[in-house]
């Protein structure tokens, strides 16, 4: 984890109220795709966490949906510098793909999926990719995805484009490993359906988001975890879904 | 030159900046990022006779300059505790840390205490008295001066550590109950924990932390914290730590004055993970603003 | 169409928004600023059975998100109050007043309150139990069930306007205070009233208020008040009115979520001064944000 | 009593504590010198009050002295935008006047005395004016009232400008009003001193700033008082000096 100062560089929507925020500085605290940033805001008080989208060199690329105070703040910012900590949270683990790995990302779940497609892209495997959205209006990086070379497919809830339904309506015939970021019911659709083992990228409402606090925890197989530090991906093997 | 050191309870800090307990771990995450050992010292997350995991999530609550726990007092149990996380501590923190015990009984209180009297590496036993009373009816063991009291005495007969008792401040004389532990054997007096606090979500229409309410802190509860430390440290002669919303080095000489002997730095750890580095960084400066030369001399300055 | 009215007590408000009793004089300061009738109503300066000039200066201290003061119920005395503040504020308010007493005895609450039941204006009385007692060892009548319910019954026995008790938050157990006062005979109840807080000047290194401590408000204070009014329009059956940190629309809704019939506005009053025309004219569009088309259909429900 | 935003076009230091702040903005609400603006600042709860110091069409200018938080926060700002309250207070009476007003100032009290010289004078009156500072360093706005064409007298406690001593040490032989403003123990002196009756502008801890809070309550003979809202300017024969 390292706490230091960015510098935004572009602040631009994708969707209605999903933006994609650039930013420049000390990224060297990032160690993996999934891990996320937690962001000091003028007037708020807890920090905002934030999954990582991009990285590479000094440059950061954020994507979020304005859902709340915080979010609406940085919808706003047209410049100016951020008060970052990063490094945050275990991030995906990459030795696990096997070759042929299947990633599934749901609405604002599908950023920290970019980074990690990217980054298997680069060691050689052949990746897809699943892009669950409600309907057309609210989709985006289908072509960044397609760009890095993956097999992308798009569904929407409404069939507005492409295969109509949820995500795991387009569950491909073979993969090796499945690692999937979105709500929680998608996630437990995912994990009833797929086939091998996979990694799942968990959301909580978090007090400090470096582990201090323990306002995020959660039980699982292997014991009480804390989103932010010992997540937010967990493996299949280890979660417990709650009620 | 800024004479930071202070006494409490017979063992020496290099300076008065506590990091509160459940918003410090058991310090080696913040052993990661910078030497914990320059801490006066820190009071470790809550610990029980049982491990707990705690309260259902949502746990967090954002406020207008402070927010909401109901963390529940997580926590892997006594025992855990000293035969794993103290073992750990002792590899990045070479000071007398402060324990701090919460019960739900009064012999959860005397067990846990009993357990880490034998404990080196512990200077102090904060005792967290803000808990429910399952055999009365639920009611916090901080809100009467009787049972604060009783569990302060039970405490006393099982440890020869110095016993801080940390009051709740959701009550309508904290003065009486601060007596009332004094006279029962306490050290010190810790206060203020948490205030009872609720957040509403508008759009679902529920409360926005699973357990309803929880503990409200940050900076927006200072100036309770301050007239509580200001009462209360008027009314006994044991040392008083003074918290609740410290953010800065000027909080620290506020509390001071106040009455304070030592002042723990809570939330403000959790939104800045460096907070109780850069406020013992920064004492100096604001010592000399204000033509202090030694902390010592204005522990209740205020008249 | 967004239909903001609420019945408080059985008289109709256009809307639920009060400016608070302190933090608005007897009106017509404001009237100079905009057409007060557009409020729910506001409730006048306490007022007490003689004239106060009210504690020493300073009586204001800034804090984080909020102020203390400590004015002391400054006020002309309530024979004045009727016969030159209530016709100055005839001219330019033709609704219903909420008239905010206070005492220091049982008998300075009755003279007052039967002074102010033949006022036709009054709409409801605010009874302030957060003053000291001077016959009951200066302890405030609100921090007790029984002072509390005395003060109630005995205004209650000489008016038949509305009795609304303004509860102090400063105590452990506000449930019990709340049922009492309706056991009492209370019409409705209000709260909270402010927070007791104290600051200190650094270089002075006194309390930054003559009086030492004064009472707490702004957003800072606005959990503990969320929290307070669900606890107690979770226990009473009569209607509560909701205050402690109000700044915005979506803070009305949230107190009214919690239980709340109508919301006081205060200190924030004093930052901006149209406060209340702002939030008023804000609230159609935070109610169509949440899908509101009446705030009497969203009292208490929270669940 | 008017709220609105002011535009910041200039703030430079006068002294090494003492600041001029120039603003851009609908100063209709200002009618009489020696009242005062309440700003609001980023961060903090209360507005705070500061003199106007002179205001002619639809410019501004203010001059305080950093001793808070606030104050602070203003020396910092090197333009943007002000939220204020104009028109508080009641300000100076010109009417009484008489043909030769003495006007008193002491450190940051001397601002006020600006637009109250200027109108005197551009009502033909001959103003005499006294500025009372701790040392020479301290000192401004010298120059600036003889060019309105008054005369003025400089006095230092430790006397290294001007006359040694405090203003009342430079009292002038005969003068037909008093206007004063600066701390608390100097005008009691020139209370004691002056020969003739007189206006004293007061300073005190405000809440609200516009009359509703009672914050800032002072007894006089002529009754209670709200230093923000019946004041700061008290006359002679009203005050009451508390202990």
């Amino acid at each position: 984890m390292k706490q230091s100062i960015f510098t935004i560089i572009n602040n631009a929507p994708l969707t209605r109220d999903v933006f994609r925020m650039t930013l420049l500085g000390d990224t060297s605290a990032i160690t993996a795709a999934g891990q996320f940033v937690n962001v000091k805001l003028d007037g708020l008080y807890l920090r905002r966490p934030i999954s990582v989208c991009d990285q590479s060199g000094d440059e950061l690329t954020l994507i979020y949906k304005v859902v709340g105070k915080g979010t609406e703040l940085m919808s706003g910012m047209r410049g100016g510098e951020l008060d970052l900590l990063t490094g945050l949270g275990n991030g995906y683990d990459l030795s696990k793909s096997g070759d042929r790995p299947l990633l599934i990302g749901g609405g604002v779940g599908v950023p920290p999926l970019y980074l990690l497609a990217k980054r298997l892209i680069a060691e050689g495997k052949r990746v897809s990719v699943i892009l669950g959205f409600n309907t057309k209006s609210e989709m985006f990086y289908e072509n960044e995805f397609r760009d890095l070379g993956a097999r992308v497919t798009v569904t929407t809830a409404d069939g507005s484009y492409g295969v109509k339904g949820f995500v795991t309506a387009a569950m491909p015939e073979n993969y090796t490993y499945v690692y999937t970021c979105g709500p929680q019911p998608m996630l437990k659709a995912v994990y009833d359906v797929s086939a091998t083992s996979g990694q799942f990228s968990f959301e909580e409402r978090m007090g400090c988001g470096f582990g201090a606090c323990m306002g995020c925890s959660c039980k699982t197989l292997y014991g009480n975890k804390r989103i932010c530090k010992d997540g937010p991906v967990l493996v299949k093997e280890e979660i417990i879904w709650q009620k | 030159m800024a004479e930071m050191s202070v006494n409490l309870c017979g063992i020496e800090l290099c300076n008065p900046v506590i990091a509160a307990s459940g918003t410090f771990g058991y310090g080696y995450e913040f052993a990661e990022l910078y030497d914990i050992n320059m801490l006066g010292t820190f009071s470790f997350k809550g610990t029980t006779k049982e491990p707990r995991f705690g309260n259902p999530t949502p746990r967090i609550a954002e406020c207008t300059a402070g927010m909401i726990n109901a963390v529940g007092l997580q926590n892997p149990g006594v025992d855990k505790v000293i035969s794993e996380e103290l073992p750990l501590l002792s590899k990045c923190f070479d000071k007398k840390v402060m324990a701090n015990v919460s019960g739900f009984s009064i012999d959860d209180y005397v067990y846990t205490c009993e357990r880490i009297d034998s404990c080196e590496q512990v200077g102090w036993i904060e005792v967290n008295v803000s808990c429910p009373n399952v055999h009365g009816g639920g009611m916090s063991f901080g809100t009467s001066p009787e049972s604060a009291a009783e569990v302060t005495g039970a405490v006393r007969r099982v440890t020869k550590k110095p016993i801080i008792i940390k009051l709740s401040p959701n009550v309508t004389d904290i003065v009486s109950i601060a007596k009332a532990c004094e006279d029962a054997g306490a050290d010190g007096i810790s206060l203020i924990n948490t205030m009872l606090g609720m957040r509403i979500d508008l759009r679902a229409r529920k409360p926005v932390i699973a357990n309803k309410m929880g503990g409200f802190s940050g900076s927006a509860i200072f100036p309770v914290a301050v007239r509580m430390v200001y009462q209360v440290a008027n009314a006994v002669s044991v040392p008083v730590v003074g918290m609740g919303g410290v953010t800065c080095a000027e909080d620290v000489v506020e509390m001071m004055l106040a009455g304070a002997t030592a002042v723990e730095v809570g939330a403000a750890n959790l939104v800045n993970p460096y907070a109780c580095r850069d406020i013992i960084n920064d004492l100096p400066r604001v010592m000399g603003k204000y033509k202090i030369e030694s902390l010592k001399d204005i522990i209740g300055g205020c008249r």
